[in-house]
């Protein structure tokens, strides 16, 4: 940490604290009504995305999940299109045609998310390649959960992005479940960046809480898949706070704990940190937090204003 | 009698049959959780407690995978239900679908056996192109699958024990807006079907259609959700003078033939309506076998009425565009009426 | 001029392809290997030596990663062709080709662009029910894929050319027993089909039929193999007093609904070829479509010659029985006439 | 080798030698014209197929892949109906219907061979599945390419079979290639039994040439399975003497290194292993060469006497 300028470190925590103001907000209106479908939310996992994605630039890429809009707010897709995304209207990032388990915006480095499990997995390293084949440095990283490494698309392509040596970074967040099962239903190993093994390829877990830590082990990673040296995976041990998805009790997870992670909570690690360090006040912090939140009900009233598609717009975007 | 809703009647079934019958057991993603949901749409909420997490297996997130595993259980004389959360994950298995469970009988020359049963959420539900899916069309389309379709709770129950006692694979295709309209996990626009379910036994042969409404100036043939937008459509039309008899065909393989034809001589006019995209959908085989075997019957071009062209739409306006409607088949009714 | 065979029409097309576009590349399993086969029919041997190993990339045996990685590759501005070497294989790679390839852009309100290439070879070549299967049937259903058919080289340089140049996912299914009738690769039953190919470089407008032989008496549609089947066919009518005009969509999407409009419209019957099964098979759509809007002009069924409902059949005689033939198609159309 | 009693090491030696024989047959008769389609040889690889079957029981199964001759005889499809099979006659195990790349005999334990690659190894998972509910102690057994273990399912499967410890045994045969590629092309690291690892599964890398060890091995591998302690993964290490299938010229290998392979030919190490040991004389290895090369002189006959099933057969046998 102490390595780490005090911009980037606000940066990293400013970036945690939209995030979960987004979540919250996205909860609320949810249950209002304003929001169809269904959706999975990122509170408890902030430190993941704002560490990971605090090493790219904006012609780097990502490729996010089901769970997308921790990633996309890291990635740098603006508040208002993505919730208006969310609530399905014209001023969406995917003009209302994608939602809340597809969202992204190619100009700042993402695709739409994909909803398939490890779906995007293959397509982060494609990206990788064509940085490759194009002589860029930029980097591609693709985040998914620990449930998605075990759909055999997870191996078939960590194998060829090694044997490649492709410029990607895959950023496993293990939140200890997929829906409703444990990973001990899932999986008879514990350490899941050993599999990075069977590839050739480097794998490290870090405490995905602890922003920091994510931040510079996702940094190394970065920069070796920048430098040429390869691909890397990284395994953040995380937990969401909420449901996995819309109406979801969670009556499959013991009693506590929940409480402990939340004792855990990556914006008080961060926060702590930085009060620690005296790099901000309190009042500095209630100051972002009072931004954030200001901006995102800015967020939802651009996306309450904003008008729905005409039906026939369906029939648009389809061909190039 | 007891009211049950489709996911319930789907329940009843599965929890029969795996009474009856010690080789039946389940198998897929968030199935049999304790403390979860039962699957994607509570269909075998419970069961676990009842038979344990041997026989209602969850497995990991690898459809090729538990596809394949049902695939060889079966053919050791297992007979499985496996259980994709969404329709749309079913292509992460189509391998093992297409190229073993439909092909390893012939394959063999006659001496295996695959009797499993692939439970497949179809409909779009506000979530977007991939959760949205209908994909009858594709396994339709497999020689060697057979395909239900309920699209009520009494059929649901009889439909799927059939299925768990026939000695071929069946993919049932259920539509998420039918499971029920209660709970924390329903649907937005889910719609009540619910039903008195026989206290006895009863099994539903495939192959035979029900006419759930006789007309005379024009046969509809739709399955699942459509059947009720079909109704809604017969009832406005029968206000207007307009007699439409309305079919479900209920087994898409194999397809009840007679009752379609018997039906199109009779009103010389017919309509075909599905949630999957209109282009190669099932609607163009039974359209074209009908306009090639009732050729002289025909008063008027056969019509489909199906989803548009596209990937499903998320926003509502455009996702409601994209589903077949009441209005839009009473309008292509009025077509070749 | 030259004369080509299949595999090296589209061979020349890659080559060229490559030379005028950096960002084009090739990727598959066995492609580009040194002294190895250039894939399973030979259409990118020795390409490897002229353009590297980066640009003719070999690969693992991981369709579905391969294929998410061309997609990705795509999206991020390159123009890849993928290669499966059997059809059959396609289905591992299923989820990336229905659930991204074909539905990224949408999904993105039209943001982002997928031009890319995958070439699938298809028909039944002695290999039993795995190494066999036509397929294009199941893509033709899904929105957002173009799929073209070369039956000829000339069309087979000209369509691939069109097909890397689209801004769209482009499927191109090639015929086994088309490819070339030389060399130790060919396989039992090919056709020679060698062709003049022209010096000067030429591409070949998606959605444009061929009318391959004019006639007057009944539509033949007919893709890939079908067209030598058909022509055979026509030409033992001819000798009977039966006028076939027979036409070759080349692109089944889009397809050239105009040219055989106006050829059933003439000729007031209608039959479709294709070598995938019966039931489901794009010929459905064919065959529904034009009963609904050629209604008025049909002055008989619309029939299909197509495989049977059974997976491919090893031996001999059944995979013989199997395969649409000319024979077939005669009789047929003298049902109708 | 001290331990195993010598009818095994002849049972295993004979099967060698039959192997060995029924796809020497096959290539000739292939090329004389009596065998449609494609072919994929088992020629030097022998060792593998008839070290593990040698441990296995008439109600074991095992699955196979494209190139499933030496499978077949091993787990004892009877060679007359295996080569009809071939050939495409009616008297074949699938009764024409299947062909080289599908041949299987259930009866015998062998379901139809599975030519999409990694196709059998879920199947294989399954059977042992239904074994365990079934409360039978049989084992599966599926034996695939190194080529294989790079497919997502392999990785799906394997994850699985650990989990609920499953009684299946995967045996890969490392032939260095799949196809036209080598294993350098295709993976990053060279130890493929540490993919085991990930999977919390015992791997194990054997000389898949010496028919001894690769029975130990999966003596070993088989027993732990029947007594329902659960799967492992065995790679032998071994070649194919022969091209991928017809028509393969094979010069994508360098120069050399066949005839070294040649060298370590499994039937030469048995032979002389059984010499060595005086488990058998040069005149009892003569006679079970030609008992060998006179069953498959019959086979062939036999296949060669059968009849074509009529074109109409082939609309049977699609539903059960
Ligand atoms: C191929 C596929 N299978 C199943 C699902 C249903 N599903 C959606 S999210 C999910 C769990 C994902 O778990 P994980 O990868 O750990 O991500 P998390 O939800 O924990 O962020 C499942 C099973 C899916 N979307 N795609
Ligand atoms: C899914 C799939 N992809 C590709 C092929 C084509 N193919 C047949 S065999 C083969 C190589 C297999 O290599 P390996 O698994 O090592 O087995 P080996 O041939 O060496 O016995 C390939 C690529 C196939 N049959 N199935
Ligand atoms: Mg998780
Ligand atoms: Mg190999």
């Amino acid at each position: 940490m102490e390595n780490i300028p005090r911009d980037k470190l606000l940066g990293i925590y400013e970036c945690m604290l939209r995030i979960r103001e987004f979540e919250n907000k996205i909860y609320y209106l949810f249950i209002d009504g304003f929001i169809p479908g269904t959706i999975h939310l990122y509170q408890g996992q902030e430190a993941v995305a704002a560490g990971v994605c605090a090493n790219l630039r904006k012609d780097d890429v990502i490729t996010s999940t089901h769970r997308p809009h921790g990633h996309a707010i890291a990635k740098g897709v603006p508040s208002g299109s993505l919730m208006a995304e969310i609530f399905g209207k014209s001023t969406g990032c995917c003009k209302g045609k994608g939602g809340s388990m597809h969202v992204g915006d190619i100009d700042v480095g993402m695709p739409p998310a994909i909803a398939i499990v490890a779906g995007g997995i293959p397509v982060a390293a494609g990206m990788a390649l064509a940085f490759k084949f194009q002589k860029k440095n930029s980097v591609a990283v693709s985040f998914f959960g620990e449930g998605a490494t075990n759909e055999g698309v997870f191996h078939e392509t960590l194998n060829m992005a090694s044997l490649w040596n492709l410029p990607v970074v895959y950023i496993c967040e293990n939140n200890l479940y997929a829906a409703s099962t444990h990973i001990e239903k899932a999986f008879k190993i514990t350490d899941i960046a050993k599999r990075a093994d069977a590839y050739g390829m480097p794998g490290r877990t870090v405490d995905g809480n602890d922003a920091v830590a994510v931040y510079s082990a996702a940094k190394e990673a970065v920069e070796q898949a920048r430098a040429g040296k390869g691909p890397s995976l990284l395994v953040c041990n995380t937990y969401r706070h909420g449901g996995h998805s819309r109406g979801d009790a969670c009556t499959y997870r013991p009693k506590g704990e929940k409480e402990e992670w939340l004792k855990k909570d990556p914006l008080i690690i961060m926060e702590n940190m930085l009060l620690e360090a005296k790099l901000l006040s309190a009042d500095g912090i209630k100051a972002m937090k009072e931004k954030a939140e200001q901006e995102m009900i800015e967020a939802s009233e651009f996306a309450k204003a904003s008008p729905l598609p005409a039906p026939e717009q369906a029939l648009e975007d389809l061909w190039a | 009698m007891k009211k049950m809703s489709i996911a319930e009647a789907l329940r009843e079934a599965i929890r029969e049959e795996m009474v009856r019958d010690e080789r039946v057991f389940c198998i897929g993603e968030d199935i049999g959780i304790t403390g979860g949901f039962g699957g994607a749409f509570t269909v075998t909420l419970g069961l676990s407690d009842q038979f344990g997490h041997e026989r209602i297996l969850d497995t990991p997130i690898s459809e090729s995978g538990f596809i394949g595993i049902a695939i060889g259980a079966a053919m050791a004389g297992m007979r499985p239900i496996a259980d994709f959360e969404y329709g749309d994950f079913a292509f992460c298995a189509m391998d093992q679908l297409v190229n073993n469970m439909s092909k390893l009988r012939y394959m063999s020359g006659g001496k295996v056996k695959l009797p499993m049963v692939v439970r497949v959420p179809v409909g779009a539900t506000r979530r977007g192109a991939q959760h949205a899916q209908s994909i009858e069309s594709y396994f339709f389309h497999v020689p060697g699958i057979k395909i239900a379709c309920p699209s009520t709770a009494y059929d649901a129950k009889g439909l799927l024990k059939t299925a768990v006692r026939d000695d071929n694979p069946v993919m049932v295709f259920e539509h998420k807006k039918l499971y029920g309209a209660k709970g924390a996990r329903k649907v937005e626009g889910a719609m009540d079907v619910e039903q008195e379910i026989p206290d006895e036994e009863y099994l539903i042969p495939f192959g035979k259609a029900e006419v759930k409404k006789e007309g005379k100036d024009v046969t509809i043939v739709a399955t699942l959700r459509m059947v009720y937008e079909s109704l809604a459509a017969a009832a406005v039309l029968e206000k207007e003078g307009i007699s439409a008899e309305v079919i479900d065909p209920r087994t898409l393989i194999p397809f009840d033939w007679e009752c379609v034809m018997d039906s199109v001589k009779k009103t010389g006019r017919l309509l075909i309506v599905h949630e999957d995209n209109y282009t190669g959908g099932w609607g163009a085989e039974i359209a074209a076998s009908v306009a090639e075997k009732a050729f002289d019957y025909l008063d008027a071009p056969i019509k489909r009425v199906c989803a548009p062209d596209i990937p499903v739409p998320y926003s509502p306006p455009m996702e409601d565009f994209y589903i077949p409607s009441a209005e839009k088949i009473v309008k292509a009714i009025k077509e070749i009426i």
